[in-house]
């Protein structure tokens, strides 16, 4: 099962990337799915992240799907 | 008319805040953010603004519809610019109309906050020996 | 710059707005006023505003100068418009920069309620079947 | 000694003038000189009236000097 996941500003410096695709197996939970990608940037884990499924912020609960949209970024800056 | 948008091109913050007028309404209360030439003493050369566009859209429409349900507003624009910016140019603009001022200087001023906490946009300052990307306060 | 002015001619809300921008700041808050098209159910047709120029000019004055004296602000702009004004036209813009929203936020919210109490300019609500000079509440 | 006297808004409606001169004797308090001026257009005591001495809002206690410059008008209602 393949997904998307997208880096933002110091997490996109960190990993080198902007979107990748990633396989899990099926069933996974998001947070062990973050952990895994965490885990292949371990630069990641300099920071506090934040976590999204489907553009909506994850609680790490969610079960994730063929075809999701994660995102991993640090605390937004906006305004 | 409530908008929640973002984009690359210049803001106008007059043409923003008019948009949420209702005829019912007597005022609008407007925060217009932007670059500052100073950080914490450093000089900033520029700015780059970069967001996770359909998420940060999904959240300022969610901010939008809370600020209607805390507050007696009418209408509610948020309008956020990405990309380089220069000191001085407005990053964005949060316009509230209502019947009566004080709701709208109470919504505007949540929004703002809020919006700098739950709105995935980020925002790198380039000095003239480097560049960082600014972390919020969760 | 602070500023403080009466005009008859139409108001650019953004243009004012940033009028009151110095480097250090971050934020402004911007109060516009505008014509409700209802006033207690009753529909206006225009409303016409007159005022104590030379009065009104050093009441806005001090006030702008008080509210720098009570609330950590760097500017203040004001303007009023005078003359028959069509629905939804603006009355009032009263601009704020700070380098933190929250100083901007009060003094704006401050500056509007101390305007409509102090400041000699008088509103003439003209309806379809007749009109009257609006007292404020002293 | 000669004052100029302005009203506006509803006190120029009432008055009929929006500027007039008016005489008084020399070191008259301002508050006995507004009484005198509303003695002369009684239609403003309907109204709660505001006065201004050289625009400053008058406290009553001023001594009006030759060529002051007097206002009376209504509570503001601008904004």
């Amino acid at each position: 099962m393949n997904v998307q996941v997208l880096f933002f500003g110091a997490t996109a410096d960190e990993t080198g990337e902007r979107e990748i695709e990633f396989s899990f197996d099926e069933n996974i939970s998001a947070e062990r799915a973050f952990a895994e990608i965490v885990e292949k940037y371990p630069r990641l884990k300099a920071h506090k992240l934040l976590f999204a499924v489907n553009q909506e912020y994850a609680d790490g609960g969610e079960i994730i799907k063929n075809g999701d949209e994660l995102a991993i970024f640090t605390a937004v800056s906006g305004g | 008319m409530d908008f929640y948008e973002i984009t690359n091109e210049p803001l106008n913050v007059g043409e923003i805040a008019r948009r949420v007028v209702p005829v019912e309404c007597g005022a609008i209360v407007t925060l217009d953010g932007f670059v500052r030439k100073f950080t914490k003493g450093r000089e900033t050369q520029y700015l780059v603004y970069e967001g996770y566009e359909p998420m940060a859209l999904k959240e300022m429409e969610k901010l939008g519809e809370r600020a209607k349900q805390l507050f007696e507003i009418a209408n509610v624009g948020i309008v956020h610019r990405l990309g380089r910016l220069e000191i001085g140019e407005t990053s964005v603009v949060i316009s509230v109309a209502s019947p009566h001022r004080r709701a709208a200087f109470e919504a505007c001023e949540w929004l703002i906050k809020e919006l700098k906490k739950t709105v995935p946009i980020w925002k790198k300052e380039v000095y003239a020996d480097g560049e960082i990307w600014v972390t919020g306060n969760g």
